[in-house]
This record gives structure tokens, C-alpha cells and sequence, in this order.
């Protein structure tokens, strides 16, 4: 398994349709004021987002915070609504469906194969229900399980994920933040999804934790044949778990690439710039540093033509007045940029 | 938002703290009620209000057996009679089991007011379960024995233990039968509150829009009317001719429509709240019911909310009891409730010769203290997830 | 002349004495702070770093308490341009509240903090809690104060400072208002000050952090979990676990040479780029720390991390406490590992 | 800023004529009408009144007409011409009365608020600064106990002590001999004399509770950052407390005061009520006063 998954490349997409594939997605909040609610504007939280998700591969999304990466991520299970965009899941049973466009019985059968798990091990978990009651949720709600047999699929995936079935009858309080986040997953995992939207899954949690969650995350892909959206600020850990990246800024998708010619050959400047910033434990000396000025792009008023360009060292004109096109420059390597041709920018290793 | 964690990660652990040795599967295994208990015993305070109130409600619903007279009945001969003083110790010296002396009863030559001296030659000892006024028992079972008192006929000397009214009635019988009123106002009025306000609250946090917008104005319109000339005009349109009893829920009834605006704006901030949580994002995403959503996350998660603030509100309502009847809008003789005593100490010149008829004061601050504590407890305890 | 020292920390001890037991946070720290260099405190969290440095100005919240140690600051008087002395402040023995403490606070001392919106009052405007500090420590009056933090907004590479001074904290990011509190102290204490803030803006304030350190010569505290962070902004480098220093040494040699089986296992634990790069899409397991931080109540016999080491030895490590080895100069250690290899062991 | 202000006032106009429906419906619910008790006080000084002078009354005075139309007469002359009708127990335009009691009744309610703040702000501070001392358990233990006395007995006992003690009667705001004078420097001291009591009675009630608040939110405040930050500032404890989180502490209690002014028109009532213990009649007085307006037509 892990091994067809790493050997996905540009020319098999074609030949075999993603499992997930978001098109043009926006998810807009409108602003309101006063008594009638009048809206005065929108947020663009998500402002046109396109990508796809490859069976049994991570794929990366980051950016920085307000960049719209979460709420892209609970778009996709239809958690938000989104404004509008397509979003394509290929599931076992309906076939290729638009996710967006699902209504009560058949969102929930899709949700049974497309799971979350949530940033906040403390906030995520009911606290006054068991494990047994947490996990068994999803099977009781979905009504694949109950009784015993509930009982017994809810041992067998805190036994997946670490935890031991005794601990069924204990509740949440109970448990370490690293515990809880396994607990986040076995609810996940409960119906024996495809897909696993993990929004921030380890960046509540200490490091010496966050390597065993990210272990065990990478354990139980390999085990379940997963396939992860991995949502996350944090690029080492990123390049570390994903086979393919996205990166967003201002709501908007500005590259995707795999991993290691998206941080090795970064096409995007902004992405460039994101690299640089990395703080690496390493205490070489680093010479040369892209440091970017100004503030990120205000969401509800975003900047004319490249929402980057304000920020941007490579700026020219075109970039102030029209939108570039999210390309394909290389095969499997998407980005958003006027200039992506001709720059020759610098990624990880050229920076070090 | 790390920091935050990390402070909830150490109260997960300052509550995991509180376990005795050796019971932590016991612990692990406590749902939210059994750690709001364990909260709660950790506060001796809130504990004793309770035995307090315990003893208080007791007393209220065994009136006629816990008092040692009836209530209505005047004693000609003991007007404004001071407290009775109890003695174990006789004039020779001698201890007794806890007794009280006859009095003499003289006439002050210039004020006419009757005075009254112990005769120490005459002893009456204070006995349990002892013969009395005979009474029915919620007006079902006939009987005449009293929890405490001297027993006997009509010619001994009756035990006041907190003297008399200006018409001879005991105050200590008539707080206890008062008991019964003043305590109840307060759970039947919040009984009402709560279902006003848990429905009207939780109308307006589910479904919010326009019908959240109309009961929240309305909310702020109750609260912008004064209360007493609105109570005063709503108890002044009680027809007359009503029985006290009707009168008494009516009373209750209009307090309730009073009260319950805190109560429904607390629902509706929780419910708000709580609808951005993750793990009902995450119940949702589990395919739950929005029923079930409710029934099982979201109203198990405010209903430690709701007890406290019903116990908190339970004080303000046997206050408003009090108050109302001291002013004479509220109840009326001859229900007997401690605001209604109270209105013998609207003259003050009363309560400047009989002190003693100010006994429902200190027994008011005692109840409503002590719900103080409980709540104060309770709140501390409600939500054992956070601090 | 780099290397004045300007404070020492011997033998902290900061004890949290509550109703369910003793937090020993901080339980027996020694630390050394020059002029002109940044000493990096790594842990995870509760492991007392913050502690640490609250201790150091006195600012330990209730029910905390330094129970042990001395805190010796070498504080520097400007008589004129050129001479100045020195003046030794033993700061455990001033009261916390003192009028001698908070001449050094905010003035020789300052601090950052992880959160830049709770750090600032929200109805004051910045310039005004800027001026605060500033009116307080030198003698200036309002006008001349304003003027000043102006300054040290346009210093902070803010752009237009004579507007911001006026805005309100809750009209600035993040970023900007971390940048905003940082002024030129002889010692500043950074207590995770870019936790909270995106890798870009990270960046530019570890730099701005850098710079502000190199003209005014200051030493900078600082305190995070981020052991990236630590390769770039600090040159000597103290590692804590449960309320301990369990290494310290230069910064090269903490990456490069981690004697500590804590240190190892952290850095394996994280993800590295270079790694990641070099595997070229193979995909790897970080090593992991087994078990998790122990609860802050307990007290451990021997040393406090033995039931994690992978190296633990039976009946030496969870009965003895190991004292602090000197391994090779300048790299200490707290660890039975090196207790043969100690150039001069010290007792505990 | 201004359109905010209008889209404000425009807000508030369906709140009030709901308020006016509800305080017109809650006027006409006790028993008895102005006619009837016309009609009472004729024949109790011997006057015979006829079927047809009755029904000639009753149609003077709209008695006939159903409910909302007696409403919308009666609200159309309050908007148009500001007339609420005729008090007889004042014997005046109610309107007038009104007005005349109105300053008194927002002067007394604003000044009762500033002795509440000036004697439980400051003490809250201090609790909350001092939490777990001596004096923060006695505080806390004496607002427990102010909070559960009833107001009235409280204000009871103040009049008491200031009968006894100080031989102070606490009628009217005026001295008889200053009562029908026009406005005097004599006359405002006489109204600060005899204000005083009041505004300590209405006063008092708050005390206990506004210094539970001010205690909670203290040390909300207290525990946030900003407060370290302040105190790493090097600022002295004072300017920490007083500068910080006492100001953010303040806001939320010094905003409440409108939210205050109703309560205050109806404890002052029933702080007057009980002024004059001797002469009960003020209560029925002052629950006339409350429903003038059903006897205005």
C-alpha cells in the first residue's frame, strides 16, 4: 500500500480519478450590521479554492492563520456550508457525488466514509460521555452498529489507536491531551472511513506527544488505507507527513506540488517566503533569509489582482491589476503566479 | 491558544488531583454528576446550608407537629409576651432537665403595659413528643402531639419560646407554620421560572432569527417595568373574594412571570455558546439527530448551569415573598407567612417594645443565607471540566 | 566584552503550594545571563521554564513562592558616556513589591509575552501603555515620552509610529503588537513571544529581536518549546524537564552533540527538513518519548525522567538523584550516563 | 455616529408602545373604576346619583367604549398633547405630577448609585486585591448577610437609627416651612438635609451586592495577563490594581446604571412606603399613585 502510494505521479491521476476533487470552492460570511441585518460585505474565508486528493496519499495544506485552510477543511465534509464550488468525492458506495450538493440521509452515508478529527483534544470530546459512548456515536447514529457488537468495534479501535478497551466506561477527563487526541481519531475511525479531514491534529500537543500521534496517524494509513487532508500551520511536520502539498493565502490555493518539489523548487514567492521563515533546529548559520514586509491581506477586503502582490519582491505590474491563473506548470505542479515561468526561486535546502 | 491549553491541561489535572488514593479507576469512570458531587463535598459551607435547609424544610412540612402551639390560636392572658426564658438550674441550685417557671403577671403603674415576673416556686419541664393543641396533620391526620413543648392542660403555663404577637398567638409556631409559605413561594415560583425560561430561552437560542430578536425585546421590556407598582397593580387585580390558597399561587404565579428573564437569557447565552463547540461539530459529523444533539450534548452540558442559577434566584424570591408581604401587596391574614408577621412591625413603635416579633427577620437572613451558600457551592461545583 | 555577566540564578527553587499537593516548578535551577547573548530555554510545557524567568523578576503569581536560591543581578549604572559601575543586587532579598524592584523591572529587566492581545489593555492606547513605562523609569515629561515611544515603535520597524502610538491594541496584528512592547533593557526575557504568531511574522520579529540585541548589547532569556526557534535566535542553551536543568550548553553542541537521553529523544522527535528532503518522499517514523510528562504533583525518586529513558538503568536512575556533570567544558548534564566522564563532578 | 444614534431610537419606539400596552392592560386589572368610585364618593356626602347621571358619567369618562380604544385614546393625547389625564388624588394634571417628581426621583436614584459605588467599589478592590485575608473572609462573610436582609428591614432599621438617635423624621424632601417656597439656596439645603436619608436608605441595598460583583470581576481581571505585564513594567502595585484591571472591573457596573433606574423607581416607593410606619395610609397612597392612570378617564 504504502509503496502504490508513493509511486503516484502525474500521468496515473489521469488514469485513475481522485478520491477527493474540490473545484472552485468559496465559502464567504457575510457581515453584518444593525437591526435588519443588513450584510455590509463578506469575509472571504474561502475565495475559489481548487484541488484533489489522490487515494491513500496525505496531502498538505497550509498556510497562515486566516488564510481559510480550516474552513476549507469542514467545507468539505459539508460541516459549513459552502458558498459555492464543487466538491467531487468518489465514495465506495454512491459513487463520484457532489458533496456539496447532499441533503440529510445521503450527507450522513457520505460522512461515514469522509471523518474529521479536530485541533482541540479538550474541546472536541463531550465531557460527560464515556469512550464507550464517544466513540460508539458515530455507529449508533449511523446505525452500522449496537449492542455488543457496538461494544466490541469500540474496543477494537481504541485498540488501534492505543488505548486500551478497559478504559471504555471512563470519560474524557480521564485522559492526557495526547490520550484524547487518540480518542478524537478512534471516534473517527469508528465507521471505517476512506477519508480523514485532520484539522491542526497535533499542534495543541507537546512535541514529545506530537510524534506519537503523527506515528500513529501514519501507522493507521497504512493499516486502514487512509487518505488524509492534513491541515496544518506547522511545515516541518507537514513535509514530513504529506506526500503532496497545498499551500493558501487569503483564501485563495497559491501552489500544490508534492512535497519535495514544492520545498526544494517552491514556484510561488510566497511560498518561497514561507520556507525561509521555517525555524529549523539546526544552529548553522542560514545567509540568506526572505523576510516579507507588511501584514497579511485582510479577508473582507482583499487587494486587487494577486492578493500576494502587496507583499511580494518579485512584484510587477500585471500582478497589481489581474488575477494570475491557478496552473499547471509542471505536471502535478500547480501555481498561482504571473511570474512562476521565469522566477527561479529558492526552496529549503538552497536557503540553508 | 497554547497557553490556554495548557492551563485547561493542568486543571484536567488539579481535578484528577482531588481522587482519594487508590480510587482512581473509580475516578476515571465518575461522570459529571459524581464529580460535582466530589466538587461539592470539598465545601463544608455549602455542605451545612444544606443540613441547614434540610432541617428548615423539615420543619416546614411537619409544621404542625414540629410547633409547640397552633398557630391561630391567641392567648388572651399572654399579649406581647416576651420570650420565655428556659432554665436548667432551679432557685435552690438544682439542675433539671432543661424546664421554664410559671410567671405573675403585674401591671406597670404608668405605661398600663402588662409585665410579667418568673414565680421560680412553680416548674414546668419542657418534654418531647408531648400533648398540645390537637391539629391534623396536612389536614389528614389527626393528632395533638407536638414535638416539644410542657405538655398539660390550659392551666399550665404555655411555652413561647420567642414570645407572642400583639394578640397573643406564638411567634415560634407561627414562623414554623409561616415556614411552610415563605419556603415554598420560592420552589413553586422557580418551578414556574424554569420551565418559562428554559422554553422561552431555548426557543430563542435554537432557532434564533426574528423569533429571538422579538423575545429578546421583550425580555428588556420586562425588565424596564418597576417591579412593585407592577406587582402591586397585578395583586391589586386579584379578585378579593379568591381563597387565601388561590390567592397564595396567584401570588407565586406573577412573581414567576417576574423572574424568569434571567433565567432565559442564561439558556439562550449557553445554548449560543455551545453550538460553536467542537464536539458538537463533531456529533453533528457523527450523523446525530439535531434532536439528539440537544437532548444528549447540549442540554447535559447546561443543566449544571440551570441548577445553579435556580438556586441562586430561590433567595431572591422568598425575599420578594417577604418584602411584598411586609408592604401589604403580597399575602394577607390570616396566612401566616414571615413577610406577613412582618407586617406587625410596619409601626415601629411595636417593634421598639416587642423586639421579639422581629424573629422572622433573622430567620429570613438564615434561609436566604444559606441558599447563598449552597448556590455559591454548587456554582463552584457545577462545571467540574473547568476551574 | 560580550561576555559580562549580567544576572545569575543559583539553586531556584519556586514551589506552588495548593490545596492538592506541591508543585515543585522550579526545583533547583542554575543559570548564568551575559550582556549580548541569548540563553534559550527549551521544554515542554509545565516543565517550569516560565517559572523561571517570573522568578527572576520576582512576578511569581500566588500561591507561588521562591522557597531557595539566590538571584544575583549585575546591574550597570552609566555614571557618564564612557564610565560606568557596577552594582550587586541580590534580587531574592528584595521584596517583591519593592520600590527597588520596580526600578529594576520594566527598566533593566523586561519582559515579552506569548500572548500580544492579553498582554496589552485593551481601552489604552499603545502609546500610552508605552509611555507608562518610559514616564515611570526616566524622568521625562509627557511630551518628550511620546516622543520616545514613537521611537521605539519606528525602532520596532513599525511602519508610520506617530500614527500608531494613537491606535488601540485590538487595531493592530499580532505581530505588531509584540513588536510594540519590545524596547532596549539590559536583560530581556522573551517568554515564547512567537508561539502565537505565523512563521512570517515569526521570522521578522526573531530578526527584529536580533537586531535590537545587537546594538544595545542586551541578553535575552528566551523561553520556548520550539527547539527551531532555539538553533536561531540563542547561543547558549539549557534544557528543562519537571522543574530541572537536565543540559546546558552552547547551542552547537545541544544539536550536534545531545548528551542527555531527554535531549536525544526531543530531537528525534521532531520532524527535521533536511531529513525529510534527503528521503525524498520515503516515508519515516519519528522516534517517540515513551509515556508522557508526569503529573506536577509527583515527586519522583532518582531522576525525574527514568521512567522514560530508554536508557534507564535499574537501581541507579530511580534512586539516585544524578548530580550535575561537567562532561566537557562549557556542557553540563544532569545524568548517571556520564557519571565516570564528569571532568569535575559537582555535588548536588 | 449619528445614524447609529437614530437606528437606536428608532429601535426603542416598538419597546415602548409594547410597555405602554402592557402598562395600560396592568392598569386596567384591579377591580373598580373611576365611576364607580365617583359614584361612591357622591353618595357617601349624601348625594343621590341617578341610573342616568351614571350612564352619563360612565360615557364621560369612555367607560363604554371597549379596551383598545380606550388605549388608543389614551396614548394619542399622552403623544400629542403629553396629557395623562387628571390625578384626584393630587388633584393635578398627572403629567405635572409627573414632571414634578420625576428630578427628585432620578436625583435620589443617581445619588443612592454613587453612595453604593463610593463605599462597595472600593471595598470589592480591596477584597478582591486582598483575596483570602482576614478582612476579605469578614467582607465576604458581611455582604453574605447584607444580602440576604431584606431591604426593607434594612432601610427599617436605618430609620430607626436615625429617629432614635438622631431625631430624624424622614417625611416629605421639603420642611413643611420650605414646601411651597420657590427655589432658595435655603430650600436646596433643606432638600440636601432631608435627601441625604433616602439616597443612604436606597443606597445600602446595593452595597452588599455590588461588592460581590466588583470582587468576582476583580479577580477575572486580576488573573489576566496583562496585569503581569503591567507589573513587569515595573508600575507600582497601586497603579497596577487602579490603572488596570480596576478600570476594565469598573465599566460593567458603571454602565449597569441605567439597567438600575427602574428598580430604584420601585424601591424608592417602597423605601417611602415604610418611612412613615405610623401612618399606613401611604401605602395605599403609594399604591394609588401606581394607578392613577385607570381613573383617568
Amino acid at each position: 500500500m504504502t509503496k502504490q502510494t508513493n509511486t503516484h505521479s502525474a500521468s496515473q491521476i489521469q488514469a485513475q480519478p481522485p478520491l477527493l476533487e474540490v473545484k472552485a470552492l468559496k465559502k464567504y460570511f457575510p457581515i453584518q450590521r444593525g437591526f435588519f441585518k443588513r450584510v455590509v460585505g463578506h469575509v472571504k474565508a474561502v475565495d475559489g479554492v481548487d484541488f484533489y486528493v489522490n487515494e491513500g496519499e496525505t496531502m498538505g495544506l497550509v498556510g497562515e492563520s486566516g488564510c481559510g485552510k480550516t474552513t476549507t477543511g469542514r467545507c468539505i465534509l459539508k460541516a459549513i456550508a459552502p458558498s459555492s464550488g464543487e466538491i467531487w468525492f468518489q465514495d465506495p458506495n454512491l459513487g463520484r457525488i457532489d458533496v456539496s450538493t447532499l441533503e440529510h440521509e445521503q450527507l450522513i452515508h457520505v460522512r461515514r466514509n469522509m471523518r474529521m478529527i479536530f485541533q482541540d483534544p479538550y474541546a472536541s470530546l463531550n465531557p460527560r460521555m464515556t469512550l464507550l459512548e464517544i466513540v460508539g456515536a458515530p455507529l449508533r447514529a449511523m446505525n452500522l452498529a449496537s449492542g455488543k457488537e457496538l461494544e466490541d468495534r469500540v474496543a477494537e479501535m481504541l485498540r488501534r489507536v492505543g488505548l486500551r478497551p478497559e478504559y471504555m466506561r471512563r470519560y474524557p477527563h480521564a485522559f492526557s491531551g495526547g490520550q484524547r487526541q487518540r480518542i478524537g481519531l478512534a471516534r473517527a475511525l469508528a465507521p471505517q472511513p476512506k477519508f480523514l479531514v485532520c484539522d491542526e491534529p497535533v499542534s495543541a500537543l507537546d512535541v514529545s506527544v506530537q510524534a506519537q500521534i503523527l506515528n500513529l496517524l501514519q501507522e493507521l494509513q497504512e493499516e486502514m488505507g487512509l487518505t488524509y487532508l492534513f491541515v496544518a500551520h506547522d511545515l516541518s511536520v507537514v513535509a514530513h507527513i504529506s506526500e503532496r502539498v497545498a499551500v493558501m493565502y487569503v483564501g485563495k490555493m497559491v501552489e500544490m506540488a508534492t512535497t519535495h518539489e514544492l520545498f526544494m523548487t517552491p514556484k510561488h514567492p510566497y511560498t518561497e517566503a514561507l520556507m525561509s521563515a521555517i525555524p529549523r533546529p539546526d544552529p548553522t548559520p542560514r545567509d540568506k533569509r526572505i523576510l516579507l514586509t507588511g501584514e497579511v491581506a485582510n479577508p473582507a477586503k482583499p487587494p486587487s489582482g494577486c492578493y500576494f502582490h502587496p507583499r511580494c519582491t518579485y512584484v510587477k505590474d500585471i500582478c497589481k491589476t489581474e488575477e494570475p491563473a491557478f496552473d499547471e506548470i509542471s505536471p502535478g505542479h500547480f501555481v498561482k503566479c504571473h511570474r512562476a515561468a521565469e522566477l527561479n526561486l529558492s526552496g529549503v535546502m538552497n536557503l540553508a | 491558544m497554547s497557553k490556554k491549553t495548557l492551563q485547561k491541561k493542568q486543571l484536567g489535572r488539579k481535578t484528577r488531583r482531588q481522587i482519594p488514593e487508590g480510587q482512581e479507576e473509580e475516578f476515571y469512570r465518575a461522570g459529571q454528576w459524581q464529580l460535582v458531587w466530589w466538587k461539592f463535598r470539598r465545601h463544608k459551607l455549602a455542605q451545612m446550608a444544606m443540613v441547614v435547609l434540610g432541617i428548615l424544610y423539615f420543619i416546614a412540612i411537619f409544621a404542625e407537629f414540629a410547633s409547640p402551639h397552633d398557630p391561630l390560636r391567641r392567648y388572651k392572658q399572654y399579649l406581647s409576651f416576651p420570650p420565655t426564658a428556659i432554665h436548667i438550674r432551679d432557685a435552690q441550685g438544682r439542675f433539671h432537665t432543661p424546664f421554664i417557671y410559671g410567671m405573675k403577671m403585674g401591671r406597670d403603674p404608668v405605661t398600663f403595659r402588662p409585665t410579667y415576673e418568673e414565680n421560680t416556686s412553680i416548674i414546668y419541664p419542657i418534654g418531647l413528643f408531648v400533648r398540645g393543641d390537637p391539629y391534623k396533620l396536612w389536614g389528614l391526620i389527626p393528632s395533638d402531639i407536638h414535638l416539644f413543648g410542657v405538655g398539660g392542660g390550659d392551666e399550665v403555663m404555655p411555652l413561647f419560646l420567642m414570645g407572642t404577637d400583639t394578640i397573643g398567638r406564638d411567634v415560634l409556631s407561627r414562623i414554623f407554620y409561616g415556614a411552610r409559605i415563605s419556603l415554598s413561594v420560592g420552589l413553586i415560583g422557580i418551578a414556574i421560572s424554569f420551565v418559562l425560561g428554559l422554553l422561552l430561552g431555548g426557543i430563542s437560542g435554537f432557532f434564533g432569527g426574528v423569533v429571538d430578536e422579538i423575545i429578546q425585546r421583550v425580555i428588556e421590556v420586562i425588565t424596564t417595568l418597576p417591579t412593585i407598582p407592577l406587582f402591586m397593580a397585578l395583586a391589586a387585580a386579584l379578585p378579593r373574594e379568591w381563597p387565601q390558597l388561590r390567592i397564595y399561587f396567584a401570588t407565586t404565579l406573577i412573581l414567576s412571570i417576574l423572574g424568569w428573564t434571567g433565567l432565559a437569557r442564561t439558556v439562550r447565552g449557553r445554548l449560543l455558546s455551545m453550538r460553536e463547540e467542537d464536539f458538537v461539530l463533531a456529533a453533528k459529523l457523527d450523523g446525530e439527530s439535531e434532536a439528539a444533539i440537544i437532548a444528549r450534548y447540549m442540554i447535559p452540558g447546561f443543566l449544571s448551569y440551570i441548577i445553579v442559577s435556580l438556586t441562586g434566584s430561590l433567595p431572591g424570591m422568598i425575599l420578594g415573598e417577604t418584602s411584598l408581604s411586609f408592604l401589604g401587596i403580597g399575602l394577607n391574614p390570616p396566612t401566616i407567612s414571615w413577610g406577613v408577621m412582618l407586617q406587625d412591625a410596619q409601626d415601629i413603635m411595636n417593634v421598639a417594645h416587642y423586639p421579639w416579633i422581629l424573629w422572622p427577620v433573622p430567620v429570613v437572613v438564615l434561609a436566604v443565607l444559606m441558599f447563598n451558600f449552597l448556590g455559591d457551592g454548587l456554582r463552584d461545583a457545577a462545571d467540574p471540566y473547568v476551574s | 566584552m560580550s561576555d559580562q555577566v549580567l544576572a545569575e540564578i543559583k539553586n531556584l527553587h519556586t514551589y506552588f503550594y495548593l490545596a492538592e499537593g506541591v508543585v515543585r516548578a522550579v526545583d533547583g535551577v542554575d543559570l548564568t545571563i551575559k550582556a549580548g547573548r541569548t540563553l534559550g530555554i527549551v521544554g515542554e510545557s509545565g516543565c517550569g521554564k516560565s517559572i523561571t524567568a517570573l522568578s527572576l523578576m520576582q512576578l511569581v503569581p500566588s500561591p507561588g513562592k521562591i522557597e531557595e536560591g539566590e538571584i544575583t543581578y549585575y546591574q550597570t549604572i552609566h555614571q557618564t558616556e564612557s564610565a560606568s559601575t557596577s552594582n550587586v543586587i541580590e534580587i531574592t532579598k528584595l521584596k517583591p513589591n519593592s520600590r527597588e524592584m520596580r526600578a529594576i523591572r520594566g527598566n533593566q529587566i523586561s519582559m515579552v509575552f506569548q500572548e500580544p492581545m492579553a498582554a496589552m489593555l485593551p481601552v489604552r492606547t499603545v502609546g500610552a501603555q508605552i509611555m507608562e513605562a518610559i514616564m515611570l523609569h526616566q524622568q521625562v515629561n509627557k511630551v518628550e515620552a511620546r516622543e520616545r515611544a514613537i521611537d521605539i515603535l519606528a525602532r520596532a520597524k513599525l511602519p508610520n509610529a506617530d500614527r500608531i502610538v494613537d491606535t488601540y491594541p485590538f487595531q493592530l496584528s499580532g505581530g505588531m503588537r509584540q513588536r510594540a512592547l519590545s524596547c532596549n533593557p539590559d536583560i530581556l526575557i522573551a517568554d515564547e513571544p512567537t508561539t502565537a504568531l505565523d512563521v512570517t511574522t515569526e521570522a521578522q520579529i526573531l530578526d527584529l529581536m536580533r537586531e535590537l540585541q545587537r546594538e544595545y548589547n542586551m541578553a535575552i532569556m528566551y523561553i520556548t518549546h520550539n527547539l527551531g526557534v532555539i538553533a536561531e535566535m540563542a547561543q547558549e542553551v539549557a534544557v528543562m524537564y519537571m522543574g530541572k536543568v537536565v543540559e546546558q550548553t552552547d547551542v552547537a553542541s545541544i544539536f550536534r552533540n545531545p548528551l542527555h537521553p531527554y535531549t536525544q529523544a526531543l530531537l528525534r522527535s521532531i520532524p527535521q527538513l533536511d531529513d525529510v528532503m534527503a528521503r525524498a518522499g520515503q516515508k519515516k517514523r519519528l522516534e517517540t518519548i515513551k509515556g508522557m510528562v508526569p503529573d506536577p504533583y509527583s515527586v519522583l525518586p532518582g531522576c525525574s525522567f527514568h521512567p522514560r529513558c530508554p536508557q534507564f538503568m535499574e537501581g541507579v536512575c530511580n534512586e539516585v538523584e544524578p548530580a550535575v556533570i561537567e562532561v566537557e567544558p562549557g556542557h553540563i548534564v544532569r545524568c548517571h550516563l556520564y557519571a565516570s566522564r564528569s571532568t569535575k563532578a559537582r555535588a548536588n | 455616529m449619528l445614524a447609529y444614534i437614530l437606528q437606536r431610537i428608532i429601535r426603542v419606539i416598538p419597546q415602548l408602545l409594547l410597555i405602554s400596552i402592557l402598562a395600560f392592560i396592568i392598569i386596567q386589572l384591579p377591580p373598580g373604576d373611576i365611576v364607580t368610585r365617583q359614584i361612591e364618593r357622591l353618595q357617601a356626602s349624601g348625594v343621590t346619583v341617578s341610573e342616568a347621571q351614571a350612564q352619563a358619567l360612565i360615557r364621560q369618562y369612555g367607560m363604554d367604549r371597549p379596551m383598545y380604544q380606550r388605549y388608543l385614546l389614551w396614548i394619542s393625547k399622552i403623544i400629542t398633547k403629553f396629557d395623562f389625564g387628571y390625578s384626584y388624588t393630587f388633584e393635578k394634571p398627572v403629567a405635572q405630577v409627573i414632571m414634578e417628581r420625576m428630578g427628585y426621583t432620578f436625583a435620589i436614584a443617581l445619588f443612592a448609585h454613587i453612595f453604593t459605588w463610593t463605599v462597595a467599589i472600593p471595598i470589592g478592590i480591596y477584597v478582591a486585591v486582598k483575596q483570602y485575608s482576614i478582612t476579605d473572609y469578614i467582607v465576604t462573610l458581611v455582604t453574605f448577610v447584607g444580602l440576604a436582609v431584606p431591604a426593607f428591614f434594612l432601610a427599617m432599621i436605618i430609620m430607626y437609627i436615625a429617629l432614635t438617635r438622631f431625631g430624624i423624621r424622614t417625611g416629605g424632601l421639603f420642611s413643611q416651612e420650605y414646601m411651597v417656597l420657590p427655589w432658595s439656596w435655603g430650600k436646596f439645603v433643606d432638600l440636601l438635609k432631608h435627601m441625604w436619608l433616602p439616597i443612604i436608605l436606597l443606597g445600602t441595598g446595593g452595597v452588599a451586592g455590588t461588592i460581590r460583583t466588583m470582587r468576582a470581576m476583580m479577580l477575572d481581571e486580576l488573573r489576566k495577563q496583562y496585569v503581569t505585564v503591567a507589573r513587569a513594567k515595573g508600575l507600582s502595585e497601586f497603579s497596577v490594581i487602579v490603572r488596570y484591571p480596576a478600570r476594565l472591573a469598573i465599566n460593567p457596573i458603571l454602565s449597569s446604571v441605567m439597567w438600575l433606574l427602574p428598580p430604584a423607581v420601585s424601591s424608592w416607593r417602597s423605601s417611602s412606603t415604610c418611612k412613615r410606619p405610623a401612618r399606613r395610609y401611604t401605602l395605599r397612597c403609594g399604591i394609588r399613585i401606581c394607578i392613577w392612570p385607570a381613573r383617568i378617564f
